[in-house]
């Protein structure tokens, strides 16, 4: 009961600080400086339409490479903690489930296909349109999802999945390490040319960046589901 | 008899080590899927963005390609679908009695949610099928839901189980008739 | 034009505290994600009415399904014991 | 409407914080954490909004001349979009602890964890 | 014109979604749930539609096609949990 | 001509919501689980295709990516209506009494018995915990 108390009382202080943070609050009428900057400039200096995009991708992408090691090391920590272990790794695994009906597995074969092919969509056109590497990783994960829990027992390799992995990795590192030879800086978007404004091949190099990005982040999702539905049942 | 297991067998890839007289005919079937596969995606990228450009063509040919070369068990809408101009006039058909069923469906079920005495006699009946191909089986069981108080639950072999709403009558031909004969018709021509 | 989203907003948030008081308070466990889902589901239309169409699909595509199965997984394998 | 989804998500941020201090299950603590992130990313995103324009993302709708008068901040949204990846991380590794911890002990009930109780 | 209808819709789509939303609230079992869920995420695309309407903006149904493609994903994960073949 | 294409966009919109809302209604008023999904998967489908048709009516220009939706929609729905629906009756969920007739449950009594959920209980209270 007393601890219930300490934690009801500190909830009540957090309370009072978001009470005075909303009280002392005043919506904006206009942007602030750096998003004025970004508005204005965006699309001379980059050339794509997402400003959401060219932030993520060129302005702030270091961050962004940052959180793709995040992403790595979480992937890595997962398969760590649930591997199967060296002795068992020929064995092919044997549990005793149901089958998923018809009706699931053609279904399943009918849509993995289109939802590949929106995850490419969705980060081949970040500069375009909303989503990018990110958002097309998850769709790729998630169909790959969609492919393990019709059929639990289905192998993956875990080789071609950690070799995508590190070649656009690779890739997407020799293309920032480009930027500095080539053009500004360190991932710099205009090693290639900025095409015309809103086109698929415009803004540089943030096309071929984000695919990468999708590609790594894909593999990295797919990397943690397939480790966590490969685990044995105790 | 249509062999039920077959489909489980092909999920897990079990398949490709067969080395039975079907795995020639197999392969060759496999090659035609793989072509039709590649052009329907082609079709869906192109109307994802909606433009004939030439960039987006050559990108989405790549990526279709690819999608083809990783996933190549795949189906697609048009698999078995039997080009024959017969096939296509079913085709569009059968959209036109779907479309036609679910209407009637939603109005049905509108009518009894709107009575106050909720007049409903539901229960789980046992129907039968000719078809053979997936996507045409897949494609019944869709329609079946859709369509006027009834819910495919299972297919096995060539029984299916349906629940209804209303059940008007728990002998298997006379519910295969008021059913499923509507689709099949028509779904027998499209893919067989 | 700006009433009816007002309008929407507030509904959609009191939905998203009902979704939430369920994923706090009640009893069984599978509920409790579910309602979790619901809330993920919920703000993701919601950052759609504030102009985020990124944000809103980043969430649309990890919350309803990734997320879900990772949650149901864990907990189909420790079901055993496994009562409230 | 920014107030609206403001309070909104400081409530949530509450009510996860609250249920994961006082639940004992790991699971549940999961599940309420996740309700908190929610409600943090709400807050992120209702501060960029600015009343009656529209998204960041410049086409035929929004030419670039009227780019600063017509778009929303784009910067909390970059923010967000990277907290909610992150978050599936973090979930994901919290969920995977808490199985292999399960393996080990047989329970999810945190009280019994006492090794390093004092 | 337009304005008048869009507005009419989304109050209904509204009161729909109230529907579905109290009998999540309300249960009994979670099947129950599941399929209020899954309708609600339906009801959701109906949103997201009708507020691209609202704002004009053609890009917002990307977000739509994302929600029809991945949406029942969850619904058959919770499937197999109910099935007991995790 | 405007005007027209305006009418029938708003007139298929609220047609469709409307039908969404008989769904809700349904969902509410429904004994039990099946008739629930019943009524759930085929009003939420017609009812948003409507509502996409509209829309494709208000705008023409966004016609080829509301077809696409529809199109996964009508594939998407009733898969996982179907997948759920099966998955209940395997895990024993009991049927309202005016079930007249239950062929599945006839034909397959061990795949029932086999499954060790239990998830049909009824505790719907959102109270605190013990």
């Amino acid at each position: 009961m007393i601890k219930r108390f300490i934690v009801l009382l500190f909830l009540l202080g957090l309370g009072l600080v978001f009470a005075g943070l909303l009280s002392g609050y005043s919506a904006d009428n206009e942007l602030n400086l750096t998003g004025r900057y970004y508005a204005e400039h965006t699309a001379q200096d980059i050339g794509a339409a997402n400003i959401v995009t060219a932030i993520i991708v060129t302005y702030r992408g270091l961050d962004t490479l940052g959180e793709v090691t995040v992403l790595f090391l979480t992937a890595t920590i997962v398969a760590v903690l649930l591997g199967r272990g060296v002795a068992q790794k020929g064995k092919s695994l044997q549990r005793d489930l149901p089958k998923s009906g018809e009706l699931l597995t053609t279904g399943s074969f009918l849509l993995v296909p289109l939802i590949l092919l929106l995850g490419a969509y969705v980060f081949i056109n970040g500069h375009l349109t909303p989503g990018g590497g990110f958002q097309g990783g998850a769709i790729v994960a998630s169909a790959i999802l969609l492919m393990l829990l019709t059929d639990p027992l289905r192998h993956f390799s875990h080789r071609l999945i950690s070799i995508i992995e590190s070649i656009s990795g690779l890739f997407f590192l020799g293309i920032g390490v480009l930027g500095i030879f080539l053009a500004g800086g360190f991932l710099d978007n205009r090693i290639f040319p900025i095409g015309e404004f809103g086109s698929l091949f415009s803004a540089g190099a943030i096309p071929v960046i984000y695919s990468l990005i999708g590609l790594k982040v894909g593999a990295e999702f797919s990397s943690m589901l397939v480790n966590f539905s490969e685990t044995e049942g105790s | 008899m249509y062999d039920y297991d077959t489909t489980n067998k092909q999920a897990s890839g079990e398949w490709l080590l067969d080395s039975n007289l079907h795995a020639e005919k197999k392969l060759k079937h496999s090659m035609r899927d793989r072509v039709v596969l590649f052009a329907t995606l082609l079709l869906f990228w192109l109307m994802l963005n909606g433009t004939l450009a030439l960039d987006s063509l050559i990108i989405g040919a790549l990526v279709s390609f690819s999608i083809t070369l990783l996933f190549c068990s795949g189906l697609s809408f048009f698999t078995e679908f039997r080009a024959t101009p017969q096939a296509f006039a079913a085709g569009i058909f059968y959209y036109i009695y779907f479309f036609k069923e679910l209407i009637k469906s939603n109005f049905k079920l509108a009518a009894i949610v709107l009575n106050p005495s909720l007049p409903i006699k539901p229960g789980i009946v046992k129907v039968r099928t000719k078809l053979k191909s997936k996507m045409g089986r897949l494609m019944l069981a869709n329609s079946i839901t859709l369509t006027p108080g009834t819910l495919t639950m299972e297919i096995d072999g060539e029984w299916i189980y349906v629940h209804c709403v209303t059940v008007e009558s728990t002998d298997i031909d006379e519910a295969t008739a008021k059913i499923v004969a509507g689709f099949e018709s028509y779904l027998e021509v499209m893919y067989g | 034009m700006i009433d009816l989203m007002l309008l929407v907003t507030i509904f959609f948030a009191i939905a998203m505290i009902g979704a939430a008081l369920v994923a706090i308070r009640v009893k069984q466990i599978s509920i409790a994600m579910l309602a979790a889902g619901l809330v993920s589901l919920l703000a993701s239309v919601m950052f759609l009415f504030f102009a985020a169409p990124d944000v809103a699909m980043t969430e649309a595509a990890i919350g309803s399904g990734l997320t879900t199965f990772l949650f149901f997984f864990v907990l189909g394998r420790v079901r055993g014991d496994q009562r409230d | 409407m920014v107030y609206v989804a403001m309070v909104t998500g400081f409530i949530l941020i509450l009510m996860g914080l609250y249920g994961a201090l006082t639940n004992s299950n790991i699971l549940r603590m999961i599940v309420a954490f996740s309700v908190a992130n929610t409600g943090v990313n709400i807050v992120l995103v209702a501060v960029g909004y600015i009343d009656g324009r529209t998204a960041p993302i410049l086409d035929a709708a929004v030419p670039v001349a009227e780019a600063a008068v017509r778009i929303i901040d784009p910067v909390p949204q970059a923010l967000v979009l990277t907290a909610i990846v992150i978050g599936l991380g973090v979930t994901t590794l919290m969920l995977a602890y808490a199985y292999k911890l399960y393996e080990i002990k047989g329970t999810l009930d945190i009280a019994q964890f006492s090794e390093l109780k004092w | 014109m337009a304005e008048t209808f869009i507005t009419f819709a989304t109050i209904l789509s509204g009161i729909a979604f109230l529907l579905a939303l109290g009998r999540f609230l309300k249960g009994p079992s979670t099947v129950d749930r599941v399929i209020a869920f899954d309708v609600l995420t339906v009801i959701s695309i109906t949103f997201i539609v009708l507020s691209a309407l609202i704002e004009e903006r053609g890009i917002y149904l990307d977000v739509a096609l994302v929600y029809a493609l991945l949406s029942f994903l969850g619904v058959i994960a919770i499937a197999r949990y109910l099935e007991g073949r995790f | 001509m405007e005007s027209a294409m305006d009418f029938m966009g708003g007139f298929l919109l609220l047609a469709g919501a409307s039908f969404l809302l008989f769904g809700g209604l349904g969902l509410l008023r429904m004994p039990d689980l099946y008739n629930r999904i019943q009524a759930g998967t085929k009003t939420t489908t017609l009812g948003t295709i409507l509502v996409l048709a509209g829309a494709a009516f208000l705008h023409p220009e966004w016609g080829l990516k509301l077809l696409l939706i529809g199109l996964f929609l009508l594939f998407t729905n009733p898969l996982s209506s179907q997948v759920l629906a099966r998955a209940a009756h395997r895990g024993g969920i009991e049927k309202t009494p005016e079930t007249m007739v239950d062929k599945l449950a006839e034909d397959f009594p061990e795949s029932i018995a086999k499954s060790t959920t239990s998830i049909s209980s009824s505790s719907n209270k959102i109270g605190d915990k013990s």
